[in-house]
């Protein structure tokens, strides 16, 4: 099994379910989980499919509250 | 093996930020404080907060602070700046508190020369205090205060603060930029490390107008925030550097 | 050192200096443009700072960013110009920063004169910015008495970490009187200021924060109440006032500044007549001396508060006395000064005010 | 010596404040005590202008006093504001080159000074107010000529050292002009 | 008209409009918000001025313009934006023109908070600004109540030509209750504004200024007793108060605002416990009644004054009270309501406040 | 036989001026008395006096007037304008008054583009306070807060006010002129009706910066200050038209 | 009907707010009086908000209490601020969605709620504080449905109001929910 | 004996004896009396030579204090 490029972790409590991450994902991995809340009453995120990222960090970068970490396969 | 690419910056605190889900302040608080780190002054650094949804900064910057009246970041700034010139002093204000109350401390900062840096953050509304009209607001923009959409002849229009700024002589570097896509994002991080960079090398007055969003006060998703900015915003204040007196 | 003549305004800006100013933020008013004007060309010929605002509002906002650097810093105007400040001065009494504002007083309201009055008494001791602040506030009666309160008002301010105004009539501003610069000043032992914003590098592991925001209620409540223990401290511990022919008056006069110079005179002529006219002259107005009217004997006739205002500091008066004696008041207001004579014949006429 | 309440008043540009300031100055330099405030009226910006000096062994307690004992005046406008305010056996001295009148206060003696012509004699009208310092002195004996000498080389400085020689030729003119007339004061 | 639920801030404003308001200019301010939000809305509409001015220093000066040019002017903001406002509030109370500011005070001092507080009686009462000169200030415990006294306002400003500001604390400005906009209102004959600047071609003959400055002393000191002449005639005519259970109280609560119809509450508590104390319920806060104090029967054990801040109020019913009867303090600040219970415990455990 | 050619405005008023000898606030005053004349609005007319020498105008411009708190000429000029929208409304302000304290108040009335018109006198200097160093004061220009000469680094540029409010958008006419001699007078004179008459038509904000005197603070004779607003002033602001809607 | 004193808590943006202004507007219809105030704690954004609602048939006078004689809690953060301020014989109705434990406070009646279950089944979750509102007025009975369908229609305006039967359908399923239950109070 | 072209009054009461009429006038007929002073103790202006003057009102025109009156003959 081939080991993706990219691999991104939530720091769900933080999440404040904007959906721009979701928006900005070239790859179109990340959806929003409407079942599941956070302390805050957030509807938090996740990866649909982890084996398609590519690590460019464009989710990070849009995200305002810092929940995302990247790391990439070198 | 893994790298990490990203990860909140230890320009930030671990306190949560305070802004509603989607706003931009909180992607430009990132740059700032990822600029703080890379330039190695966060420790030499005071932040000025003003007032606004940025009125809690002071707790997210993790550096010292100090909290102004609204309005009056600038003139805390040269206060600090004159006594501590060694240190990197810089606002983070809003555009009803630095285009509207803050005006002339900013202006007369920027004509001083005072060498400190202005992250200035333009969302065309008052967002604490729940979207009344600022300045700034555009041409039939619907706020609290124009229920009608801002009208030239009863308002007036959008006030220009980098075209007007520019025209001031002790304005070292002074460039818009805006945040709605990671291109942008990654723009306007290079501005605001100038910025800093000018600072540390005492040139001068620097500003960076961020091109913002108000999802709640302009009644849009984050996303449709985002794409708003991009169409509606950019037009009316277009990017650009206005001012670079290191190119001159 | 000998005497030399000097005027108050220049004499304010001297003892400044002497005082450890590091650094001035203000704009020019009459009739207090000496000061700045002094400072302007002395403490940058030192290296400290002098900078001249583009406004009130803008000044005090720079000595609220400098007293938060841990700074000495000052600023002074007049009546109109003090009443911009009010919003920042709230402020830096709300982040508990040490500073020295000086107040001369000009006629008012409004635009006014600039004939010397006492019209701001009010201002100074009831705020007029937001919220349960204090101000500690002296009001000189001379010059030399203006250098010896500039020289330790930087030292209380710090002690306290609260504002200090020093608050002055125009005439003792703009008068000039033979002074002495070295009376010496009350030791006191200042606290580090390790809550200045220098950068964490001067204080690794600390963020240092200045700031007036607390918008927990319950946090706010707090804050006021330490505030007011503070000054129920400043009160025990720096109240200062003068009783002058306290012997066995039959009327006492209480008036501070240049008015309790000119009863003074009025005193004299009165005692020459066989007339004993005692004085509580407040040099502290907050706090308030209170305490004085105790020394008061039972057996006076009445308490002749006297102002160049039209009534302001009766209050002080009135909450002081308690309804223990009559009290009347007499007033000039606008920048007319009284002659002793007039407080003569305001004593001889003595009539209780209706508490107003 | 007791107390002494002065008063001066003229048109602006005369030298009125800086004549009461020689006084306050002299009395700081003899370690006794000056006290000098000045008077603007609403017509600041020509018109006049007044200042009050006391000079006093004892602390000074009243700025402001109801009379002068010494009313020094140099034009008429000045002399009708002041003239009623004048202290029992006071001193009334007055620019009798601008008021060509004689001039009787009771129970005070009122001497006219011509120092504007005396001053142009000398080729600089702006030494009257000198004239008048060397008239008032040789009346009230207030200070000596080295004390007064020493303040005004103070006022002038350098830039205006050179005018020391005819500002004491002005005082010397006031005192000759008052020994002529052979009136004593106090 | 029948009562509709109505939020304080708008109520305020919807009764500036039936008042007959010209013209708002403002700058917004949590708690009051919704005062500029709806008169936006609605003046414009009507073809009258609404306009949010750069800054509350702005905003006042526009006031300033538009009441010298004889319009029914208001603004609105709350503790720091009053502050900033002081300057120019005490020029139009100097010129003598008439408008009415709207005051919703929250928690101070400094940035404080947004919750409700009565921290600024100081700053409504004892000006802030310089010189000699009081506002009219109204201090409405209710919505319906502040409705009634808005309607009034622009009246009592005209008709004394001073302005007239409507105190409330922020917990009445956000609140919402069943109001009534219909109730009358008193008649005043009111003067024709010949002083208005509207130009010569309106009054020939005669140009009108509005002015402050008098650099004449005699000039402006005869200004200064004219006011005053004013201020005593608008004591005379305009003190409001209200006796809460006056019959033969134990104890007398004294208290405005928010703070009284918790006190009512208590009374009522306390009623039920056998224990029946009475309130003085200052309506206008200048002029302050100290009349009712003279109807306090000499048989209480004290007067408690409860406050939404540290003891402001105190100062006037300390001299109002003038050492007739123990007085006791009770506040709470930032943002902090007592529920009736603790004004309840506060009359049991009532204790003797030293003088301040 | 004899005709007037020149005599004493009726747009002013019997009382003496308060100004010193020689002051080119005198001259303003005659010409914008003039105007109001000529344009046949005296009598709709209302003067906004500021603070600064210029206080007392309220006595001088013959038709009514209102004295403002320092530097807010504009926001009452904006308070009378938008309740009396076929009035004339104008100010009269000092360098210090329009360019340091009111700053924000001017430049948000001409972002709104107030229908009012606005004398501003440039004279590089505080001159009612007695000659502190003003925003316009130019570098080296020893003033009594600035006693060596203002000094770019420590004190900031002259500050440009024709300059930067070409960049507003409600500014519909703003010319700098000056009154040194007779030629520049009568020009000035041009001007000033100009924006007088915009304002009649009811274009927007109209400002004529005038480049003045003040012989006393600066330490000159009448004669001499003219000659140094020509030599030493007018380099640092050359006169012109800034902006003029009717021409675009 | 005797003085309520009503408590409505829960997250930002649960419907908290228009809970308790739907109960005085409803009380200012029937020609009582009704009293609303908001509070925003410093955790305004997200987060909880609560209000207090009071309903009277007298003038009301403080509006503030120390017990609620309704307690409406739609998350368990405001639940455990407030369950210690509850009235003698007061009532608690809790959001057993998002509480799901039982709970028992002395002297009231506690029931708790599943209003987001409900909601979402009625395909709109928006609409879980008006199942609340239906099961409060089942068991308060304080206004009439007529009253509430006014105001909620007010509420809706012309833009929602295609939302007026879902509302009217979570109210009745949340009356029907108490109905079930066989619960009784006042 | 021919007529000026012009003829100026002075209101003396109001001159501050400036002399920027006396630097203005292209004719340079002006001076000032230091002589007389009036009631406000300025030295006021003069006219030496009265048959030169133009009529060309720079004095006037540059008068702060409109003392100035100008007529021409026509
Ligand atoms: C003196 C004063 N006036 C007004 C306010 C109220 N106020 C708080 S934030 C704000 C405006 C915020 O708008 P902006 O600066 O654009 O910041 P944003 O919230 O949009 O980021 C105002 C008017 C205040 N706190 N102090
Ligand atoms: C609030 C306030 N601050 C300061 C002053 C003092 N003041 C009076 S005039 C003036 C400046 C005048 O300079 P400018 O505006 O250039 O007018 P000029 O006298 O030069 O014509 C100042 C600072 C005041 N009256 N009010
Ligand atoms: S961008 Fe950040 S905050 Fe927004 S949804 Fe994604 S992870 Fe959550
Ligand atoms: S790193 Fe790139 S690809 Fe991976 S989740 Fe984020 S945006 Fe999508
Ligand atoms: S109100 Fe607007 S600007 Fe403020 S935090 Fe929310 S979205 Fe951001
Ligand atoms: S001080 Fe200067 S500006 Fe003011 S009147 Fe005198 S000369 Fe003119
Ligand atoms: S009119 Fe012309 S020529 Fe005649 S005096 Fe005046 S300036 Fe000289
Ligand atoms: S210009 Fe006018 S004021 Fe000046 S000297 Fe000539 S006449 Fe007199
Ligand atoms: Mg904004
Ligand atoms: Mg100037």
């Amino acid at each position: 099994m081939k080991v993706p490029k990219g691999r991104v972790t939530f720091n769900d409590e933080l999440c404040k379910g904007c959906g721009l991450c979701v928006e900005y994902c070239p790859t179109h991995i990340l959806y929003q989980d409407m079942k599941t809340l956070n302390k805050a009453g957030y509807n938090i995120i996740k990866v649909s499919e982890p084996d398609k990222c590519i690590g460019c960090a464009f989710c990070a970068m849009m995200c305002p509250d810092s929940v995302i970490k990247v790391e990439v396969n070198k | 093996m893994w790298e990490t690419k990203y990860e909140k910056s230890q320009g930030l605190t671990d306190t949560k930020l305070s802004y509603c889900p989607g706003c931009a302040h909180g992607i430009v608080h990132k740059l700032v404080a990822e600029t703080l780190v890379e330039l190695d002054i966060l420790d030499k650094s005071i932040a000025i907060a003003s007032v606004g949804c940025s009125v809690f900064s002071y707790q997210f910057f993790n550096c010292d602070a100090q909290q102004a009246p609204h309005g009056r970041a600038c003139a805390l700034a040269t206060g600090v700046k004159r006594v501590l010139p060694e240190n990197i002093v810089f606002t983070y204000q809003g555009d009803g508190d630095l285009a509207s109350i803050g005006i002339a401390e900013t202006i007369h900062a920027a004509n001083r020369g005072e060498n400190i840096t202005v992250i200035f953050i333009n969302n065309a509304i008052y967002g604490m205090t729940g979207g009344q009209m600022a300045p700034t607001s555009l041409i039939g923009q619907k706020t609290t205060t124009s229920q009608d959409g801002r009208v030239a002849e009863v308002h007036g229009n959008p006030i220009k603060i980098s075209e007007m700024f520019a025209t001031i002589g002790g304005v070292a570097y002074l460039e818009r930029v805006s945040v709605y896509d990671p291109k942008h994002v990654i723009n306007a991080k290079k501005a605001i490390k100038k910025a800093f960079q000018y600072q540390k090398e005492k040139r001068g007055f620097t500003m960076i107008e961020v091109v913002s969003t108000c999802p709640v006060n302009w009644g849009m998703t984050p996303v449709d925030a985002m794409k708003w900015a991009k169409s509606d915003m950019e037009p009316e204040y277009p990017l650009g550097v206005f001012k670079d007196k290191g190119a001159e | 050192m000998a005497k030399v003549l000097m005027k108050g305004n220049e004499a304010i800006a001297l003892a400044a200096i002497k005082g450890g100013v590091d650094a001035f933020y203000g704009y020019p008013i009459t009739p207090q443009n000496e000061v700045p004007e002094y400072l302007s060309k002395h403490l940058l010929a030192n290296g400290k700072v002098f900078l001249q605002a583009e406004s009130e509002v803008s000044a005090i906002n720079m000595v609220y960013g400098a007293a938060g650097a841990g700074k000495r810093v000052m600023t002074s105007s007049s009546s109109p110009g003090i009443a911009l400040k009010q919003e920042g001065i709230s402020y830096i009494a709300a982040a508990e920063l040490p500073c020295v504002i000086c107040s001369v007083m000009r006629g008012g309201p409004g635009l006014g004169s600039i004939q010397p009055s006492q019209g701001d008494y009010y201002q100074a001791t009831r705020g007029g910015g937001n919220g349960d602040y204090q101000l500690i506030v002296y009001a000189p009666e001379s010059i030399q008495e203006t250098i010896d309160i500039m020289k330790d008002a930087f030292n209380i301010a710090d002690y306290y970490r609260n504002p200090v105004m020093v608050l002055v009539d125009g005439l003792i501003g703009q008068m000039m009187e033979s002074v002495d610069f070295d009376k010496p000043v009350k030791e006191r032992k200042l606290p580090e200021k390790d809550w200045a914003t220098t950068g964490t590098l001067n204080h690794p592991g600390r963020r240092n924060i200045a700031n007036s925001l607390y918008l927990d209620p319950a946090e706010l409540e707090q804050h006021n109440i330490d505030l007011q223990k503070k000054y129920k401290r400043i009160k025990e511990n720096e109240t200062k006032y003068e009783l002058i022919n306290f012997d066995n008056p039959e009327y006492v006069i209480v008036a501070y500044g240049t008015m309790a110079r000119i009863c003074r005179s009025a005193i004299q002529m009165l005692h020459e007549e066989g007339i004993e006219v005692g004085m509580i002259r407040p040099i502290s107005l907050f706090p308030y001396p209170e305490i004085a009217f105790d020394k008061i004997p039972k057996t006076i006739k009445g308490i002749l508060t006297c102002e160049l205002s039209m009534g302001q500091m009766l209050d002080d008066v009135l909450i002081a006395n308690n309804g223990r004696h009559k009290v009347g008041f007499f007033g000039r207001a606008g920048g007319m000064l009284p002659d002793p004579e007039e407080i003569v014949e305001a004593i001889k006429n003595f009539t209780e005010r209706v508490v107003k | 010596m007791d107390t002494k309440n002065i008063k001066v008043a003229g048109f602006g540009g005369q030298g009125v404040m800086m004549f009461g300031q020689v006084l306050a100055y002299s009395a700081t330099k003899d370690n006794i005590n000056g006290l000098w405030f000045p008077s603007y009226g609403p017509e600041t910006r020509g018109g006049t202008a007044n200042c009050s000096v006391i000079v006093s062994e004892d602390t000074i307690n009243s700025p402001v006093f109801k009379n002068a004992d010494h009313l020094v005046v140099f034009n008429l406008p000045s002399l009708d504001k002041f003239k009623d305010h004048v202290a029992k056996n006071g001193l009334v001295l007055y620019n009798s080159s601008l008021i060509d009148k004689d001039i009787s206060i009771e129970n005070a003696l009122s001497i006219g000074v011509p120092i504007n012509d005396i001053a142009t004699e000398l080729g600089n009208i702006k030494v009257a107010n000198m004239v008048m310092m060397g008239a008032y002195l040789e009346l009230t004996h207030l200070f000596s000529d080295e004390t007064i000498e020493a303040i005004i080389k103070k006022f002038l400085g350098e830039r205006k050292a050179n005018l020391l020689d005819i500002n004491k030729e002005a005082i010397e003119a006031g005192k000759a002009f008052i020994r002529k007339m052979e009136v004593k004061y106090a």
